[in-house]
This record gives C-alpha cells, structure tokens and sequence, in this order.
C-alpha cells in the first residue's frame, strides 16, 4: 500500500473532486427491457448496471417451491468485460455469495406471503465494473421489482462505505477502493432505517464503525429519492403512452 | 428458444397476414426492422457496440491479452467467440454454461468473423511461436425478439471495427486500432409456409419452418452459412436468400460506415 | 496456405487420383449393431463410421416430450482415437453444433407426427475421420433410421462440396482439405431436391456457390443409391434369415 | 441448510421460551454453548483442530506447498479457504460442489483471516514472483447443530496457531511455525422476534429472521461482518451485537490461548 | 523399488515391530455422531476414519428406488488433508470404485428386503490415510449400520493382505505399502466365511493367493471380534443413559 | 447396467437351464462365447483392436504423445485407460462422463495391464523427468450384452501387443513396436444360485448374485482381482475361479497369437 496517495486533499477534495460523504454522479431509468417484467438501468461513476424481474411465476426446480410464501432467486454477473482482465463466463464464489445476500436483502422487502409456490427471479448484469457493484445491482434491483408491480413494503437503497489513508469515504471508486483498507456495504429500508444487508471487511475502529454507519444510512435516503424519481418518470412515460393510446 | 409455444391463433394471425404480404409490426416480408448502433458502450472493453434489430437487444464486447499462439499457426492472434444467452434476455433463457443454440449462434458469428478474414490475424503477432494478441469477443444477449444472429454478428463488427488494441497497457508501444480488412455482414431469412421473410421476430421464429443465415463481404461473396430448424428451401429458395443477403448486406454497411 | 501444392493435375486429375466431382469409394452396411433398433455403418474413404437408432421410445428428460410429435435427438461424437491428436471424451463445441443440425436434418424426413410424446435416438461416432465425418455421420443416420423401420418421407444423403487452391472439389479428403479455401456440407431430400442441411464457410463467389451446390445435390444422388442399395441388402438378409427360421 | 422446515410447535416452544429469556438447551439469550477446541488431530496436516460448539463439531486442516504468487502480490503466500458441508454432518447435505451456504461460509471464514492479517503472508514468500508457500485451509463440518460460522472461523484460527510450515520437505530449511500475528475471533448473533441471542443452534437458525457475524481482533476492532438472511437489523441491534463480538471474542480468545 | 529395504527381520519383526499376521492397534467407538442414524470412528494404525448412516430413508433421486428392496449408498472420501499431498475435494475416480465395492459389500449383509423403495445412505470420511483405509472405511461403515439399528445379517470385517519384498504381511502400514508388491483387500461374512469383498493387484502365484487368503479371513474374524466389543460398549452407555433418564 | 429388470420368467427361465447345466445360449456353464479378435482396425490409433465375445462388441484404441512424467516416477512413460459406455451399446446406457459401471471397468482393465508389466513403460522414457510416452487407451463399448470386463480387456491387450510408437511424427527416430513384456487375459466369472459360469450375458450378469474377475499371467500367476456385486462367494468358489481363470487365460492366449 503506498501511503503516499493523497486520497483527502487540504480542500477536503477526493481524487475525483468528490467531497468525504458524496456520492459519485448516479442516474436511474426504471423500465428499460421489454422482455421483463421489471427491469432498471443504473450508472454510478463508472458503473453500468442492468437489473431485470420476471415474476412472480411458476418456480423451477419445484423442490425449492415454499407453500407459505414466494422465494426470491437472485443470479448478481458480472460480464466478461465488464472489468479489466476478462472474466471467464459463469459463476464464480464472489458472485453467488452476492446474489445470495442481495436475495435476501430484496425478500426483506418484497411481500412474498401473497406468492406462495410462485418465484420472483432477479437477474443483475454488470455492463461495466468500477467499484460498488454489489450496491449499485442492489439499488437497481430494487426499482426493477417496483417496474414489476410487485407489492413491496419499501425499496432498498444500498451503498458502501470505505476506508482509505485512513479517511472514511462514501462509495470509493475504483481508483480508491486500490487503497481501501475497510469496506462496508450496506442497505436499508427508508421508511424504518432498518439494515437488510451488511457486510464488512478490513480494519475499523469501534467509533470508525458508527461514523461509517451513519454516513452509509445517509446516503442510503438520497439514493432512495433517486430511485422514487426514476419510477414517477417511469409511471408518468407510462401514462402517456396509455393516454396515447386512449386518444 | 425451445420452451416457448406459439398459440394456434397466433400461428395462424401470422399465415394469414403473410399470405397478404404482411406481418405483425407492418412490415413487407423482406424489410428489416429499424437497427440502431452503439459503439464504444464499455469503457472496460478494448471495443464495444450495443445492437438493436427492432426490439433484439445485443451488447458484444473485446477484451485483448497476451497469450501463447497455437502451435499449428504460430504467426496468428488468436479469435475466440462466445454467446451468452442470458435469463435476463427472455424467460425462456436459464442460467447455466452455453446450450446448444448458444453454441450455433457463437459458431456461426464466429465463422463470419473468421472467414472473411475481417480481424488481420497476422499483423496480431507479437513474436512468432511465442507471443501474440488473444481476442475475446463476448456477445450477451439483452432483449431477445428474434433474429439473435444478425443482432450478434452486428455488434461484433461494430466493436471490432472501432476496437483499439491495448499495447500499452502490456509495454508494447502505443495502443492502436485493431487491424481490419473487411465488414462481413450476416442476414437471415426463415421461411414461414412458402414465403420467405428476413430479419424474424421471436414469434416469426418460432413458426417458421427453416431459417437460412448468410454472411458475405463487400465484394458480394459468401463467407459462412448456416441452415437451421427442421424445414427444407429449395435450391431457388437458397439462391435468392443469397441475393438478399447481399443485399441487405449493402444497406447494413452503409449503417456502421 | 501452400500454394505450390497442385489439387488437380493437367489430365484432371486430384491427389489420390480423383475426378473433381468424383466421391470417394464408399460401403455402407445396415444392420450392423444387435441391440440398436437400427444401424449402418458406413466407410468413405478413410473415413469410418457407426450409426445407431434406439426408438421412438419414451423420452427423457420428460420436460422435453412434444404432445404433437416424436423429437429427434442427435448425438455426434469423434471417438478419442479417431483423429492426429487424441481427442479427450465428451462433446465439444463443435460437436454439439453438428448434432444439432443432423437431428434436424433427420427430423425433415421422419414422421415424426405418428410418434407423440417420444424420443427417436440417433448416435454416430465416428471412429475413424479423414474429412467429411459430419456429412458421412448424416448419411449413415439415414440409412439407421430407415433400418429402424422408423417412416420417413425419403432418405437424406449428405455430402461436401470443397473448394482448395481455386478447384471446386466433391467431397474433400483430409490432404485436400488442408489446403481448403471453402467448405459446403449439404444435404438434400432426393425426391424433392429439397435442401435440409446446408452450411458454408471460406469464400465462394456468387457463380462458385451455384456450381457447388449443383455438384453436391449431383453426388447426394449418387450417395442415394447407394443408402438404397445397403438397405436392399439387409431386407434380403432379414428376408433370408426369416425364411430359414420358417422352414 | 434449507431443506428443513420446523415445525409451528417448535417454533412456538422457542418464541415462548426466548420471551421468558430462555432456550431449548436452557441457555441464557446470550450464552454460548459449551466449546472446545483439540488442536493436531490430523498428522497429515500442516495444522489442525477439532472444534465443538456444543454438537456443532467441525475439523479445520492446513495443507501447504510451494507455489507461484499471484502476479499482483508477488511477494505474498497465497491463502484459500474451502469449506465442505458433507453429508455426514446433517440429513439436509447433499453430495456435490459447495452450495452457497458453503460458499458464504468459506468466504466469511475467509475474510475474518485475511482482513485481520492473521497470517504474515509476506514471511511466507520464498522468492519473489517466484516461489511463495500456498496455505489450503479445508474445514470439514462433521456434525452440523447451527452456528457454523462461528466454529469453522475457531477451528482455522486454532488450526492455523500451531501450524508448522513443511519447509524440510521441500529442502528450504528447517520446518518453523507458521508466523501469525493476532488472534481474531468471530461470533454469531441471530435475532428471533425481537431478542438477540448468541451462537444459535439448529433450530434456532431455522427460526431467526435475521443474523450477522462479527469478526474481531485482539484489540476489539472489527475485521469482518456479514449481514443474513432475510430479515432486518437496527442500527442499535447492529451496535449491540458489535458490542458482544467484542465481549465473547475476549472470552474465547483465552479458550484458545 | 529398493530391494535393500528390510520387510521382515531376522527375528520375524515389520518395520513397526509387528509380526506378518498381525493387525496394526485398532479402535473402535459406534455412535459419535449425535445428526446421523449410525456412526461409528475408526482407528488402525495410522488411520482415522469416520463412518455415518442415514436411512432407511426416502430415496433421492426417486429413479434410483427399487420396489423390492432398499438401495445401499455409499460415498468414500478422502479429506483434503488426509494425504500427503492435499487432495482436492470431490469424488475421483478411486474413491467412485471404492463407493461401489463398499456399498456392494454392505448390502450383502443388510436386511434390505425389508426396506422397499428406502435408501441406506453411508458415509465414510477418511481423516487420515495412512495405507488400508477402504477396509478400515468398510469395518467402520458395517459398525455404524449396526449402530443404526438397521436389520443385518452380519457385520463385514475387512482387511487387506499385502506382498513386500516378497513376504506377505497382513495389513500393510504406508512405509511397508510404498515397497508392496502386491495388495488384496477383502470382506467376510464371519458367520459363514463367505467373502463379500475382494481385490487385487500386484503379482501373487497361486499358492501365495491361497496363503494370503487364509491370513486375512483369520484376521477379519479379530476385526470381528472389535466390531463387536464397540457395539457392546455402545449398547451399555445407551443402556445406562436410558437407565439414568428413568431415575 | 441399473437400469434394466429381467422379468420373473427370464430369471426362472435362466435359473431352471442351469440346474440342468445348461444356458440361453446353449453354453455348458464353464464354455466361453465365440471370441473374434480383429487388430489394427483405427488407422488413426497407435494400435487398436476390436473385440467379440459373441454379440458384445468393443474398441479399443491407443493414441501417444509426448509429455511430462509424474514427479515420483520420472524415467517411466505414463498410461491412462479410460471406458465410455456409449448410448450406441445399450439402452440403459446414457450421454454423460463416465458412471461407476465405466469407471469400474476402466480401473479393472487398467490393473490387468499395469500390474502385470505387460508394458514396458521404462523403455518409454525419452529423457528422464523431462519427456516421457504418454499412453491413452480409450475402450468403447460398442454393443453390450455382457461381460464387458474380459471384452474390454482383451481389446486393450491386442491393441498394445499390435502398437507402432509414433516415434518419426516426434523427430524421435523411427517408429518402433511398442515395448510388451507379457499378455495378461483376464476372465469373469458369475454366480448364479449355486452355480458358477464364465463369460455371462447380459440376462445373466442381471440374474446373477456375484461376479468375480481375475486377470492372470503367462506363468499362470494373478495379476489383479475384482469381486462385484452384492452376493458371496466362498473361499473355495473363489479357488475355483482363480483355477478357470489360468486355464481360460491359456485358451485366450492361443486367440491372439
């Protein structure tokens, strides 16, 4: 680790001019597929994320079926080249652990009683990788599944926190994250500032633990706002063309 | 692409409308749908293009690195195509390693690619027998309405076309564009009854008997077929697919310049 | 490519003395496996080659069953000894492009309409290749659906038109295709001219694919004859055996 | 680890016992169970131990040899984590690759090593970009009663405490123990209804709406934590839980001495 | 092969002081493994096995169940750090033989008739290897059976009888097999003497393979007699454990 | 080979024949079926075989090449014997990587030839450690109807006792035979009530309680062993088969010179 990066400067700049607690420019478009029944596309910095729902709908293999509620299958890829050395096809450790906690984290949320027997299957494809993926395909799921009209008990809005030089920063990129000696991704519900995934490596302090924490559940509220935004445009698009039609 | 059924009535909406000269999204039976072209969509790609053919969505990315060439042709890069049909793509598609069709579609892309000799395999030697430029071309499908070959083939050529070989990266001089020579450009028709269509929908797809893809190069020449799905063309069929393709292939080149 | 290597000689004549639309000697027997519900095996020029048909039986996996109709299912294999350098077992990708397009060659002839819910199994294994395995496989196919006693509407002969150093060659040898600039496998249904396999690769001018696909729908008759011929053979075999159980 | 299902009585029996500040096995919410750990079971290993948390029982080996670094940590011994939920250990195991549970709790065990830096992975370099010792860590769970997590990460800092590294074997001197540094510590806390209790059992995890691993060091910092399951935690539960990490890790830090 | 390596001494000792008809120290201890039906835990030697039964059970996958009888299972696995050299998990080639014989052996003694449709599924883990573990894994498989309560027969003792430097030795450690010129492994049925497991490889001569058969039928039936003692032992700690709840 | 049931009335059918010491076939219980052996028959193998015993029909082929020797054995060329039970054979038999059955004969054949030296891998060495001939033998089981064990490993044996090491492909000097010392014959017997017959079918491994198959020497030594099946055999039963096996292995030997 070369510690004579500068990640902070005197201004209080990170290397991309961002301030500590700012997140990097973000855009969300709910309904972009025509195929899903929800879908989102998500740019955070550099990151390019597709996520897409299909379901409810009958769950394959039927052994995983549940007769109390609807299960919620998650497969989080990231593309061959959607990072620097290629990555070879198929799923990897790192891969199916995220898709299993970004399942878990959408059950949390998603009214999955009113499903039994069915399958609610969320697939993330990470177009283009720049640090944050897990979050950001989180984020996008979230407003996929609401373009799919599931009922849902809120959105989750997710994010991480890092540790670099020494600095807590909000949602490193890249270029950071090579110096990062702590990460923290988490994501909440708005409505009840519950945490439904967290995960942690690195190296923080008691008191590192809490500011990171408040700084993750901050941002959390504005990635929220954005998410409600991209689906009013999304609705009001939608209107339209219902409109158009009736016309 | 094998689970889906086609309703009766939908089957027969689609022979009716044919039978007139016409199709479910109001086209003649040998227009294509409108196509659209990215280039440059990855930043992390050496070259990228996203491709539409109507609602066909495709995304195909290059990644280079160094590598060994094989022993039989130690002076040539080395070209290799795969195809992803994602679930995302269709709720036909599942997860899992490349099935069959996933397989023809990469072959038959790839067989464009190499055939034409698009990709100047030679000039991606670095030292003969030891080191030259592996190409990784990876097409994910996105949105699948049909005609996934020509949307892949597409997207190849638009990335190759504007892909930049990453030599500095490897301390092997400044990066430069990937050496091309030709845009190979790859159509299919299907027929559905005895009428012959291009560019097939998802349902055109799967009411069609036979399915003849076609790739040729500026010059007009034939640089891969393939024949797929139970039906059979006759030689007439096949010879006027292939004028078609040449056709069409004109209209194409003109769109990716 | 070495262009000095000379594919047709000033009396017309190829490498191992052939004309250039003149097939390679080839045998076909039928009726050559016991267990099999048919079979052929079939050798042109070096090449060697086993066919076998087990159906219409019931079809695994269940998922796949057609209500309307039997599905041919096709499995091409280069046995590991077949070629220079020993092949590792299991499909490849090539291979399985192959099966695909057998199988669907085979399902335009095969009644497959009399046969709902079940599964006509069709294996080659090419235990010996020298060019060609793919149309020789199909060829071969034929001949074991057919010994089978499975209906079908005709056979379906296959073969390869090449193209090396410029000549538009029938039905390339391995030497030969060593120096190929075109490849035209293709197979037809006799009665019709109908064309039920085709693909290409290399280059081929306009007037070059005309002449091609002449030579190769020529030299698929010929091979018909002989499919017919094999099949005789067994029939009078069959026939013979029959009678001398009888008497 | 999802097959079973418990049953509404079981489930009642817990909630109301929980509610009265008991368990099934008459723990208080946040005891442990009774641990203990036997270290160099297995001669055949570099480095090993047995480890009970209550019926949990797990054994975690060290197997080492030389190998290349990865090209980006030159002067790095490389460390690999497996974890193996056979079907010894529980009637829901199958036969076959590591699912996901094994898969998390490979890379939770994992991470709660490598963050802390255990293992000085620099003195394991022999030559740089050249020759580095390789550690395969396998964790076995032999007999599964819950909290996996916890006994696994027990078992490989146990294990790895009395490792000797082979280095007679392959001619590069004397063999010497494996240089670690910290001892990090990881406890489990799951929550039913709304109380949190510590290293749960079976039943107990079928029954929680949500759990998290903490992973801690000599120092109380925190190394690693991961969030599970589908339920949710307060930021205060979140707090509470780092709080008693923090406790039982000073705990079983003096099991393990 | 280093013919100066002395097998036997003068005074008829191994290498680890033992005689050539003698087993190395064993022990045995049924019912260590409070998930599984049976369970047993083995030493001989250098060895550490552990063998686990599930079952009679229901049978997955359901193809696999037999209307008559039970299906016996068995999965042999060595653990990674069993071996010198780490052994990469998941099944190979020997342990898929030793699975077999192993299962097939045990279902020789095991009432299974009185199962239809079930499935006994057996586990044996080798902890660590040291020469001898697929019958040290089948002694403790038939233990753990029996600890079950499974219907048998018998119990199946198993041993192997080795050839070193020309001496057949009974139970060959590791040291001895790294010069073995011959290995047969073997089972019985002690109540019959019937042999229910039988290998070989090496080079024996027909009166050699007589002889050694001879040592290790003698052998198995001390095996016996331990297999016996574990579960005695096993049923009066079962006893007094019932015996104490009643107080 | 699990798949098939043989119905009540083949199995009493089988039994009654026997108890009058007769078979299906009209075999005494101790006669071998037809045995035809055809060499060279792959062009494209180092050696090959193909093998009858009456209708069960198998290949054999060897391919070499040169490549590295395992680090405990550096001056010894490597062999590899694999069996694929090929869907062409049998019904029961599916698509797929080797199953136990295939995995099961594929070491039983390998044995017969490993640990009776037939090939003398030493002489295989080309430069101790570094380059060695690697031996591929790759068996198909063309038709089953039993006793694949004693097909297969006559196959394996007529295809390396006709071999040509491909020593001139190599620039390794001329091609020269490959270097046999022995002819191991294998034979399998089976076990049917109380009666013991070589050589079974298919109808009669599916009848039988037990099979034993002994691969022995020239000098009538045994070279390998494998018992299968559920059923017992006694020691005596098994003297008796060890005595068929020599006698038989004398016949075979005869076949193929």
């Amino acid at each position: 680790m070369d510690s004579d990066i500068v990640m902070v400067d005197d201004n209080g700049k990170r290397l991309d001019g961002r301030k500590a607690d700012e997140l990097r420019p973000m855009k969300i478009e709910a309904g972009v597929l025509p195929n899903a029944d929800g879908s989102a596309y998500l740019e955070i910095g550099k990151n390019k994320v597709l996520a897409a729902v299909y379901g409810p709908r009958e769950c394959h293999p039927r052994h995983l079926q549940n007769p109390a509620k609807a299960i919620v299958q998650c497969k989080y890829n990231m593309q061959s080249y959607s990072v620097g050395d290629r990555k070879r096809p198929g799923p990897d450790r790192r891969s199916q652990e995220i898709s299993k906690i970004t399942a878990e984290a959408l059950e949390a949320v998603i009214q999955v009683e009113l499903f039994p027997r069915a399958s609610i299957d969320v697939y993330i494809e990470i177009l283009q990788a720049n640090a944050g993926t897990r979050c950001a395909g989180l984020t996008a799921a979230s407003v996929a599944v609401a373009d799919a009209g599931i009922p849902m008990r809120d959105m989750v809005p997710s994010v991480a926190v890092g540790k670099a030089n020494g600095h807590l920063l909000l949602d490193l990129n890249k270029e950071e994250d090579n110096y990062g000696e702590a990460d923290l991704p988490l994501a909440i519900i708005p409505k009840t500032n519950e945490v439904v995934l967290l995960q942690m490596d690195g190296h923080l302090t008691r008191e590192e633990f809490d500011t990171a924490m408040k700084m993750g559940v901050t941002a959390c509220h504005e990635i929220y706002e954005m998410q409600k935004d991209a689906l009013r445009r999304r609705y009001s698009v939608a209107a339209d063309e219902e409109q158009e039609v009736e016309e | 692409m094998s689970k889906s059924v086609v309703s009766e009535i939908r089957r027969n909406h689609i022979n009716e409308l044919l039978r007139k000269g016409s199709r479910m999204d109001e086209r003649a039976p040998l227009d294509l749908r409108e196509i659209s072209v990215e280039t440059g969509v990855i930043d992390t790609a050496e070259g990228s293009a996203r491709v539409h053919y109507g609602q066909t969505e495709v995304i195909a990315g290059l990644k280079m690195a160094i590598g060994t060439p094989f022993p039989d042709t130690p002076n040539k890069g080395v070209l290799t195509t795969s195809m992803e049909l994602i679930p995302m793509a269709h709720p036909d598609f599942e997860s899992g390693p490349p099935g069959m069709d996933a397989i023809e579609l990469a072959r038959v892309v790839d067989r464009g690619i190499r055939e034409s000799g698009m990709v100047d395999v030679e000039s991606l030697c670095i030292t003969p027998g030891e080191a030259v430029w592996m190409c990784f071309i990876d097409i994910y499908a996105i949105n699948y309405d049909g005609n996934l070959f020509d949307a892949a083939a597409l997207a190849v050529v638009a990335a190759l076309k504007n892909a930049m070989v990453p030599a500095s990266n490897y301390d092997k001089g400044e990066d430069f564009p990937l050496p091309v020579t030709c845009v190979p450009i790859t159509m299919t028709a299907a027929k559905i009854e005895n009428t012959l269509i291009v560019d097939p929908t998802f349902d055109e797809e799967m009411v069609c008997s036979a399915r003849l893809t076609v790739t040729t190069d500026g010059n007009g020449d034939i640089r891969a077929m393939q024949k797929g799905k139970s039906g059979a063309f006759t030689v007439e069929e096949i010879s006027d697919i292939v004028d078609l393709a040449r056709e069409k292939g004109e209209e194409i080149r003109k769109i990716i310049g």
